[in-house]
């Protein structure tokens, strides 16, 4: 599974995408893998205003099902153009 | 009618976008338009991330609502992302309708919601330091002010 | 800053002329702008007589207060005169500015007088015949909204 | 002395310009002159709404000196563009 990062997390977790394993049942699996995986990354991304999207469309703050997704997106508040 | 949409990794030329935009278009005899510019000064350099894919269906989504609501002919949204240097073009968005107050309309409030809520992250450099930009109080209250539906 | 203002007897292209304003001026952020088309249709051609001279300068005076009001760094029209037919551009206004707000503004207010109140006489032709036009009900009202000061 | 029509008033006069005689004191001397060698047109730029530029300045309702005048236009209502 793909994870994206933009903005400033794409600075915090040193690269634009990462692969992650598969085996995620929930968004909060994969949460925990970020943690133990990128350093510093854990508090940033549970900061008031990150959005996640998974395959390209925006998810809601609870816990969410990683069933077949292929794509998490991690989002900071979007600045405009 | 299906607005087009696009975000360009690369510098473009407003005028030959406008050009290709108005051809043949005389069932509409107003074209508003607005071209967004890197402002020299403080800032030597600004930097545009975007999510490909996301964010050109986000921006498709919220010109569509506004070309309904405007009886507008067509809409066009070219956007940049990536460096960008002062002088160069950040933006066109362009509307054609019959009439004209229309066609302005349809560019504000999709300027507005551009420079609010499209899926961007801005850097900008100041003095050799990178920073990265949220939204102003300013736009947020041009938002309210046309309520525009957002993302 | 003094507008630049041409009445023009020949057609001419509103991309190139654009793109010939907006050149080099990096101090503005913003540049809105306004392109008026011959609309296709009933009318089969149009002609616009003008003044040499007096009409240039109607224009211009009313560009500068507009563009003293909203604080433009440029302000451009360009306006046809004589004989037009479907697709050819009547009109190009564009403006200059650090905030798009008083761009746009800006405008609106100018096409809002230069589409009643210009030195202009307009004749359309529908069906081969001929007939001179003046300004409609809806004009004036949205002239008024503006509180533009007229001739 | 030149004489500009604009408009309605060009299709009356049959031209867009004619020369007249630089002795006249007024713009009523004028109007009179006109009326008798352009039938049609007396009425027509007595109308409302009919404006008259003397050198490209507007001027008001009231008679007029044309002294030293080199140009008078009679405008209809302007239609805008």
């Amino acid at each position: 599974m793909r994870i994206l990062f933009f903005g400033r997390l794409r600075d915090l977790a040193g690269s634009s995408e990462v692969q992650a394993p598969d085996t995620f049942e929930t968004l909060a699996d994969l949460r925990r893998w970020l943690a133990e995986t990128h350093a510093g990354l854990e508090q940033a991304l549970a900061q008031r205003g990150v959005r996640v999207a998974i395959d390209k469309a925006i998810v809601g703050n609870g816990d969410v099902s990683l069933r077949s997704a292929k794509e998490v997106a991690f989002m900071p508040p979007m600045s405009g153009g | 009618m299906r607005p087009i949409v696009r975000v360009s990794e690369t510098a473009f030329s407003a005028e030959d976008e406008l050009r290709a935009f108005m051809r043949g278009r005389d069932d509409s005899g107003a074209c508003a338009s607005f071209v967004g510019l890197v402002r020299g000064g403080e800032v030597s350099a600004l930097e545009l991330q975007h999510y490909p894919g996301f964010t050109e269906a986000e921006i498709e989504r919220i010109a569509s609502e506004i070309a309904q609501r405007h009886s507008i002919n067509g809409l066009l949204a070219i956007h940049r992302a990536g460096r960008m240097t002062p002088g160069e073009t950040i933006v066109l968005v362009a509307a054609l309708s019959a009439h004209r107050a229309a066609a302005f309309k349809a560019v504000e409030e999709l300027m507005d919601w551009l420079k609010t809520d499209a899926p961007f992250w801005k850097r900008e450099w100041r003095d050799g330091e990178a920073a990265w930009i949220e939204p102003t109080a300013e736009d947020y209250k041009r938002r309210a002010r046309h309520d525009t539906e957002t993302a």
